[in-house]
């Protein structure tokens, strides 16, 4: 019997595909878990206990939430854009999910002549595929927010998307630096060429730039302006409720796992361990898990911006720091020779 | 096989489509956007004739019209909002007097 | 294959395009184009021209399209609604676009074109990198029109500033 | 090569079928007992008052702007980061020279207060 490569290898694509959407799936269940644990923690309080406080029952709070969110009524607010309005939360989840189409998750593994890719595409535009596919996640909040003819939801769609795109643009110079190191946009040739040194030793402004612009995108503690409590109720997703809340809910927490999985991937070596030390998927989630904890631990201790300093912040700050750091790179990399 | 034509002629029909689109609606951020559209039709017999001439200058032009669409939407814009906040209306036939 | 995509994202494009001129509602419209430049990137990919296609997705619908929208909210409601054409506009409109179609049709079916000449064939593409082989062209042969954009730029900074803060 | 992005068609695909089942899901499987409270906009219990399409500041379309100027800034700089060991100090030199007319923009802008948020 033989088989189609090609057939094969769309086959071996759409089950990586599948295999990740059902993973990170289960990643936003037990995020939003860990997170109620860890502030509980952090505020010393018991935190989730109906469904079990320890032990493997504690395991099914999230199959609860998701019960309870599924058999919820799903409404619709008088004068809303139907359309828009239904199609927003699946945009915000579509797009937030896309950007693992090529970020590699471990070295290639060869199995009975069959070699297997840890990652759904290696373009050679993948660094540039990463922003651009971000770039559109303004969309799902700004509709969102727009249709559903909600005051709140409008400003707080708004004022997200402002946000949003004033911190791309240092986001984007953050990774430039890294960029020129590489001479590639290739994600797997980026983990690659950083096996004994990883990229975050020459670029430390750099990798600092892109932490704070990547908390800002995902309005996180403490850029969460967007759904500031005590000024916009819920924000852009105010109006929302049972699924389409979660698939908001889900984008968010995607994203969450996305941008630290792209700062380990661009700054701390990807699957790559310390001084090369078996390289592997486990030194990747490690990674994301650290950053993952480091979100919760923030949103536990800190204070939220003011909107206007966070304006100033990233184009008065952050924006000149960027370029300083890319041309600093370029007069240290032509005086090295390298 | 995929020919040069079948994109020349994918980029006529968007072409058309965006100059129906100035012509008809009144609504000049819609006419704007039609506007867009053409030049995008452009860019796409650009980058057909790069892939077919095997020359990438094609593409390089496309990345200096994107540059150019992009300063002229910024200022495009700026003008109705200005003219919006001036006249409280943007209907582009209140708008044939070039007079402040 | 090839061409099953390019009929497929086509007209999708092409859908999408009339859906942007005929649909009431601006947002709507603004969605629509969204769709187009998102089906033309896949159409640039499908040429050869990925790092064009990125650049698309980037500027037109991630950033040019977004400022679009916020225009359509800061002047809503009364965009909504937008005074509706002329009568005897639209079927003039409709007939003009459409000898504008055939014409170009004509034009395009009658050019004869060479094929297979010059150094970028998909293999030396492949080979050196799409991003590299463009970028190359754009910072040695076009290094002027490159210099210049940046002044484009600035008196488009300049002009929005001038015009948006006027009070 | 385009095949090589054929994979990312395919996570298209997915990730669309997955978001319009959880869309499907939800639609079917609720209760649907609307009352025009529930339907009505969330205004902190106060009765709703005027449209919420009113129109928005001015200051985020200023955003957007300088947003698009420093976006196609950001795509230029790319491939002329994975270029640069080529370029050597000719390419730091052009791009100094690209980025140096925008610095003049940006700061007209900072001076005028286009980074201000009143």
């Amino acid at each position: 019997m033989t088989l189609d490569p090609f057939m094969v290898m769309l086959l071996d694509v759409l089950v990586k595909a599948i295999v990740i959407v059902v993973a990170l799936l289960g990643a936003y269940a037990y995020m939003t878990l860990a997170e109620r644990y860890v502030m509980a923690r952090v505020q010393v309080r018991i935190g989730p206990n109906r469904v079990g406080r320890v032990g493997p029952i504690a395991v099914l709070q999230p199959v609860a939430d998701a019960v309870k969110t599924i058999f919820k009524e799903d409404f619709c607010p008088a004068n809303a854009d139907k359309i828009v309005y239904t199609l927003a939360p699946g945009l915000a989840v579509a797009i937030a999910l896309l950007a693992w189409a090529v970020i590699p998750l471990s070295p290639p593994l060869t199995i009975a002549g069959y070699t297997i890719h840890f990652y759904i595409a290696d373009v050679g535009i993948a660094a540039l595929y990463l922003l651009a596919v971000g770039s559109l996640g303004v969309y799902a909040i700004v509709l969102g927010g727009w249709s559903s003819n909600n005051k709140y939801s409008l400003l707080g769609g708004l004022r997200s998307a402002a946000q949003m795109i004033s911190y791309e643009v240092s986001l984007g110079l953050a990774l430039v630096g890294v960029l020129m190191i590489s001479g590639s946009l290739s994600l797997v040739d980026i983990v690659e060429k950083q096996s004994p040194i990883w990229n975050v030793v020459w670029q430390p402004v750099g990798f600092v730039l892109y932490c704070i612009c990547a908390v800002a995108e995902t309005n996180r503690v403490p850029f969460d302006l967007p759904e500031a409590e005590t000024e916009l109720v819920a924000g852009y997703s105010t109006e929302y409720g049972s699924l389409k809340f979660a698939l908001f809910y889900m984008a968010e927490y995607i994203n969450i796992v996305t941008v630290s999985a792209i700062a380990a991937t661009m700054f701390l070596g990807g699957y790559q361990g310390p001084f090369g030390l078996l390289p592997g998927a486990h030194w990747l989630l490690l990674k994301i898990a650290v950053f993952i904890f480091i979100f919760m631990w923030m949103r536990a201790t800190l204070p939220r911006f003011r909107y206007d300093q966070l304006m100033r912040f990233g184009w008065k700050v952050l924006l000149p720091l960027g370029l300083a750091n890319v041309f600093a790179t370029a007069v240290v990399m032509v005086l090295l020779g390298r | 096989m995929l020919t040069v034509n079948h994109l020349i002629f994918l980029s006529a029909i968007l072409f058309s489509i965006g100059a129906v689109g100035v012509l008809v609606r009144r609504n000049p951020l819609i006419m704007f956007m039609s506007i867009e559209l053409m030049l995008n039709a452009v860019n796409l017999a650009f980058v057909a004739f790069a892939r077919y001439l095997q020359n990438l200058d094609g593409q390089v032009f496309v990345f200096l019209i994107l540059t150019v669409a992009a300063a002229e939407v910024a200022v495009g814009l700026a003008i109705i909002v200005a003219l919006f906040r001036q006249r409280e209306t943007i209907d582009v036939d209140e708008a044939s007097i070039l007079k402040g | 294959m090839e061409l099953a995509i390019f009929y497929l994202f086509a007209s999708i494009a092409i859908v999408a395009a009339l859906g942007m001129v005929v649909l009431r509602n601006a947002v709507h419209s603004a969605l629509s184009l969204a769709v187009v430049f998102v089906a033309l990137a896949a159409l640039y990919v499908l040429l050869n021209a990925p790092f064009i296609a990125a650049a698309q997705v980037m500027i037109y619908a991630g950033a040019i399209l977004i400022l679009f929208v916020f225009v359509i909210m800061l002047l809503s409601p009364r965009v909504d609604q937008g005074a509706g054409a002329l009568k005897w506009q639209r079927p003039l409109a409709a007939l003009c676009g459409l000898v504008f179609a055939v014409e170009l049709a004509i034009v395009a079916a009658s050019a004869l074109l060479p094929t297979e000449r010059g150094p970028f064939t998909p293999e030396r593409l492949a080979e050196i990198g799409d991003v590299q082989a463009v970028g190359a062209l754009l910072f040695t042969d076009f290094l002027l029109p490159f210099e210049i954009t940046s002044l484009l730029l600035l008196v488009a900074m300049v002009g929005v500033i001038v015009l948006a803060k006027k009070r | 090569m385009p095949v090589d992005y054929l994979p990312i068609l395919v996570m298209l695909i997915v990730v669309s079928a997955f978001a319009a089942i959880a869309l499907t899901i939800s639609a079917l499987v609720g209760p649907r007992r609307p009352t025009p409270a529930k339907l009505s906009p969330y205004e902190s219990g106060m009765p709703p008052f005027g449209s919420a399409r009113r129109r928005v500041p001015v200051k985020y379309y200023l955003t957007a702007v300088l947003f698009i100027l420093f976006d196609i800034e950001i795509i230029f700089f790319y491939p002329w980061a994975v270029l640069f060991r080529q370029l050597g100090w000719f390419g730091l030199i052009e791009m100094a020279l690209f980025v140096l007319v925008l610095l003049v923009g940006y700061v007209y802008v900072w001076r005028k207060g286009g980074f201000d948020w009143d």
